[in-house]
């Protein structure tokens, strides 16, 4: 007989059933999704990016498919915090789901106040701060890619709330892992990559961008070797947890960013493709495990082995 | 072991009336079908119908909602495209076990739905979004139809004459060889317009045209509800003339869409508020079909 | 009848009898694909990258396929500079071949050597620094992720060498315009960019990575929307040509980099794909530019719209 | 206009004579074929052959060597895949029309190979790589073929076979149903010697061990040639048996290829140099066919 394995992980403070996460922005608040998976069955739920007040976004278009990625700049379309908590939070509550607020802000204040308001939410279990999203001037991008800026906002956080603290880390930097150091510094419960990647599409045709707001952010499994690697050289230089994604579709892609590093994982564009991943992605990685001998997910994380390699023949 | 990761949540997946305030768009039994191509008919060098096994879907749809299919087999293309039901068919017994959509050619992802051959098997994810809400007698249905706009307006067609609902298509296309189907509309006893912008077939000229002269025609007391589908521009000809005329109107819009159940937020499209102002509505899950006075164009 | 279109390009003091041009590493030494293209009507030919000895790159494996892309760490394994001019620039020279040379060092010296060595050389048109190579330690990279070590390495080289000098960039930084700008300021006649993102493929049977050096860069159409966008910032920030690739296929995405801002293009992953591109880009261009009424290819450079977008309808 | 960019180079390209010195190993007339897949036989539940029409390939391969097959769509999977020539099919005038390959299926490419219906257009580049040396009598051929490394020697056993040398095929696999159309070869007049390491068929074990004994066995006058192909282990065992017994062989060698014409130098193999040392060959120009003590293995 098979033994189950054990999927919990901890993240800090943090605990989840399993390392299963659906990624901010790629889930709408949640409750969109509660008619094709269980939200109590996910590790947890990062909902869309929220400002303090409402937002309308971009106008169209505000996605392009590219080679095996998607270009977006929906530009942080949002309720705002008060209605999603008046809105949202009780049905996300009434599911069972883990919801990781994340947040984002144009401003040192806003981010202090929203995560104020937000450590008073029942439900809420950990705030991720978007300080990378690449689709508005004004936003978290300008403390993403400055390391004193990182150090601050995550700081400033930590400082008014007892909720674990996730800083979300931008991929369009020279060296990722020296904001990781910086988050660790200020006081991060663990930090999670990737966001999106800057970039832009043009119709050859009119000579005029796909997006309205000329650029927007890559992702999907076009991305997904690069964020591998910067997931491993955020494990190389801190202790606190990582939550790796970019690209993730499978239960194999799970697997590689936890040999990798990563504690927990996050799926974002896969789940537009395929509702249902959810549970392909989990029974996948418990099957793996099986097979491997590995009892608890976090026996797996960090375990790439870089020594030299050797052949073995069988006939094939 | 992994009965934990039953994932799919039954309760809320399969119940039917669940949840049926909170979501009142999206349909409630949504479910992905790995769908055998039964047929694939070209109608012309860019349209063709393909028939899909799909029962799940096929015996759950209603007329205006569509399903995401996934027409590549690796990541490139990555997304699902959507795709309004255009029949449903049935076997000897008069079950539902297939979908058939209407495809026009215009990329990488409708070049490989027109080649499928039979056999393969495609992802299909449905029935998505709010369906058009069909009338009742006395009240006449006028469908009006640009180019490939005409797929919802088969099952909307047929569920309006099984209502006895009497009911005109408008239909237009840039050519006599962009227009199908016109046989089988009249079977169903459905008086049929035709307009080509090269006068090949029909009247030449914009489908509005006929449209208009018959808003200016009609007796003031028959109450009608257009009905269309079609290019943007399209829309907004006929949700204008509707103002104009002072009629009721739905209309299916065609936005990019990424994900087609509410996750991405790329299919907005600018929908008046109760209370003044607009704002960005989901059209996957607000839509495909508003009401034509809704639509800030 | 058509009149005939001009695809000739100037790059500063370069001139290519057209834009498309083969991307180092891509196309071995130019020679290897003699029997598939003639040489001469290709607008140039940037040859494997050369360090002033021979090398033997990594062990196998090298390379690794990803969505739409690929990884590679070759290692840059080659015959070194003498035996290049000795063995291949003969060759090269018969076959009416415009020669990019793309030199490496590990040193400033190095490639101060380098390029003193290559001016001599008959029918070497122009040096591509490759100051960005992601796959070795001891590599250019130190020069490419540093401001003052790229302004330092294209000065150094500027002052020994009359051909024109053409750094490439890599696109591992927070702000490529940047280092473009850096070049500038050094003398740069052309800045071309990009080479390879920094990836990771992880084997998760074996918990290995793929690569037998770890790490490699990642190629092809998965990056073509990072790399559009990095060209346009490039555009923006300098007013030297600036030379765009990453992850071109076909004719549409050329001309995506030449609305862009890109004055001449290379490629690289998709030869591998179609060792017969070269005819069809070039056709495709030609196509696409009697199209749109567009004499010289210099009048597409740069012509992205940004302004917003108006509908037009006609029956679909 | 376009003739300016005839950028295939018709002197070059066409010439057989052409740069015979300074290439020595690649196909001097490189084409890719756009073939249509006309037939697709499944051997067993992993490998199939399947027939591509590529007249021009068909009438130039030589025995070992491969082409480039492209087989996916988009760009995922992107790179080309490199398969062995199996069979060269001619019609009823004896014009080479197809090829067929040997598919064993291990991954997403060679699913899509697996499954690839009649009708499909699979691009294939070739003729590629440095073929099999094919001996004279009175040298007889031991052929030594691992699992689907039987590919290359169908065509190198009828090249012999038409210079009337003997061959003997010493042929390995995991079970009795990974051992294909040895009828093939035994029609053919080769000898064969089988093994399965389960035991199903011929001999328990791997293909060494009745290699082994036939060389220890043989008149040492004899002159023979090793010819072997399989899983890299295997082709070490068979060059190491082949010093011992100071026999020649050729060995030919399956590198990860990303372009198969000696642009990326992924393909790389050690191999001893003429002064001394090795250094890194492309396998897909300088192979994959190589002298079996030319490797460092
Ligand atoms: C609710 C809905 C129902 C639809 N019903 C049908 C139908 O019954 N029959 C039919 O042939 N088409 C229908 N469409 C349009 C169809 O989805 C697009 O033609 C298709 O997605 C284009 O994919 P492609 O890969 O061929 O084109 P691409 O190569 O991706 O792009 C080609 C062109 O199509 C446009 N396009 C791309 N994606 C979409 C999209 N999701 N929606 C609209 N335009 C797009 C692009 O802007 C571009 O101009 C429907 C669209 C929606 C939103
Ligand atoms: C000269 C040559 C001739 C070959 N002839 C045949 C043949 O006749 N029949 C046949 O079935 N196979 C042959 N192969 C092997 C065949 O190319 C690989 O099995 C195929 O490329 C795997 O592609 P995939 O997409 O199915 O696997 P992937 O999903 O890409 O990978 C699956 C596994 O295959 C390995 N692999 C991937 N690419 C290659 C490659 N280019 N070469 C070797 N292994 C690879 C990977 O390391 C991995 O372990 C030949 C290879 C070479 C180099
Ligand atoms: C449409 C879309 C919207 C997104 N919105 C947000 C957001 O609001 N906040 C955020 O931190 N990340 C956002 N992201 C980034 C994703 O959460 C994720 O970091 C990224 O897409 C990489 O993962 P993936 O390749 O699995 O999608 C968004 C991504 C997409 C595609
Ligand atoms: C196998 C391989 C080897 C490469 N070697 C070099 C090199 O020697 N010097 C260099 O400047 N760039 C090198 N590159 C980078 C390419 O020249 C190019 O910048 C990059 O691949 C992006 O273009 P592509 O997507 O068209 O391949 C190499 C790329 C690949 C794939
Ligand atoms: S298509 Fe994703 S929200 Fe509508
Ligand atoms: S496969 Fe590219 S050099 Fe051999």
């Amino acid at each position: 007989m098979v033994n189950p394995v054990d999927l919990s992980v901890r993240l800090g403070p943090l605990e989840l059933r399993n390392p299963v996460i659906a990624a901010s922005g790629c889930f709408g608040y949640g409750v969109e999704y509660a008619g094709v998976v269980d939200l109590a069955t996910l590790g947890g739920v990062a909902v869309k990016g929220l400002f303090l007040t409402e937002r309308e976004g971009h106008p169209p278009e505000r996605i392009v498919e590219t080679p095996s990625g998607m270009v977006n700049a929906i530009g942080l379309q949002g309720i705002g915090v008060h209605r999603f908590i008046r809105e949202k939070m009780p049905e996300l509550r009434d599911r069972g789901a883990t919801v990781l607020v994340n947040i984002c802000g144009s401003t040192l204040d806003e981010y202090v106040e929203l995560a104020r308001i937000l450590s008073d939410v029942e439900g809420v279990a950990a705030l991720e701060l978007n300080i990378s999203c690449p689709n508005i001037k004004e936003g978290g991008i300008t403390f993403g890619c400055s390391l004193p800026g990182t150090h601050q906002v995550v700081s400033a956080v930590r400082r008014v709330t007892p909720l674990p603290v996730i800083p979300k880390l931008t991929p369009n930097v020279t060296d990722v892992a020296a904001f990781a150091r910086a988050a660790e510094d200020a006081g991060a419960d663990a930090v999670s990559l990737v966001n999106t990647f800057l970039a832009m599409v043009i119709d050859v045709e009119t000579r005029r961008p796909e997006l309205s707001n000329v650029v927007g952010g890559l992702s999907g499994p076009a991305i997904r070797p690069i964020a591998v690697r910067m997931v491993y050289e955020c494990r190389q230089a801190v202790k606190i947890p990582v939550i790796g994604m970019g690209g993730i579709a499978s239960a194999r892609d799970a697997i590689e960013f936890f040999i990798a590093g990563a504690s927990a994982i996050q799926i974002g564009t896969a789940n537009f493709v395929d509702p249902f991943i959810w549970g392909k992605v989990l029974s996948g990685i418990a099957e793996y495990m099986t097979r491997h001998s590995i009892a608890r997910i976090s026996d797996l994380v960090g375990t790439l082995d870089t020594t030299a390699r050797e052949q073995q023949w069988t006939s094939s | 072991m992994l009965s934990v990761f039953s994932v799919v949540n039954q309760k809320y997946h399969r119940s039917p009336n669940h949840e049926i305030t909170k979501c009142p768009y999206t349909s409630l039994v949504v479910v992905d079908v790995d769908a055998e191509v039964v047929a694939n008919t070209r109608l012309s060098a860019d349209y063709n119908v393909i028939a899909l096994a799909a029962p799940a879907i096929a015996s759950d749809v209603k007329p205006g909602q569509f399903v995401m299919v996934r027409v590549g087999t690796g990541s490139d293309p990555l997304l699902r495209r959507p795709f309004s039901v255009f029949e449903i068919l049935r076997d000897e017994r008069g079950r539902a076990t297939a979908i058939t959509l209407l495809n026009k050619r215009v990329g990488v992802g409708t070049r490989l739905l027109f080649k499928m051959e039979r056999g393969h098997v495609v992802p299909v994810l449905g029935p998505l979004g709010r369906p058009f809400e069909p009338v009742e007698p006395p009240i006449r249905a006028w469908l009006v139809a640009g180019g490939v706009g005409l797929a919802p307006f088969a099952t909307l067609a047929e569920t309006l004459r099984t209502r006895a609902v009497d009911v005109t298509l408008f239909y237009g296309g840039r050519s006599a060889t962009d227009l199908f189907y016109v046989d089988w509309f009249q079977r169903l006893g459905v008086r049929t317009v035709l307009t080509t912008e090269d006068g090949t077939q029909g009247e030449r000229g914009r489908v509005t045209l006929p449209l208009e002269r018959a808003l200016r025609s009609i007796d003031r007391e028959q109450p009608i509800m257009m009905y269309a589908c079609g290019p943007e521009p399209m829309l907004e000809a006929v949700a204008h003339l509707a103002r104009r005329f002072d009629r009721p109107s739905q209309v299916s819009v065609e936005r990019v869409m990424g994900c087609g159940l509410g996750g991405c937020y790329s299919c907005v499209i600018r929908v008046r508020q109760h209370h003044g102002g607009s704002h960005f509505v989901r059209s996957c899950i607000g839509g495909p079909v508003f009401r034509g006075d809704e639509i800030v164009w």
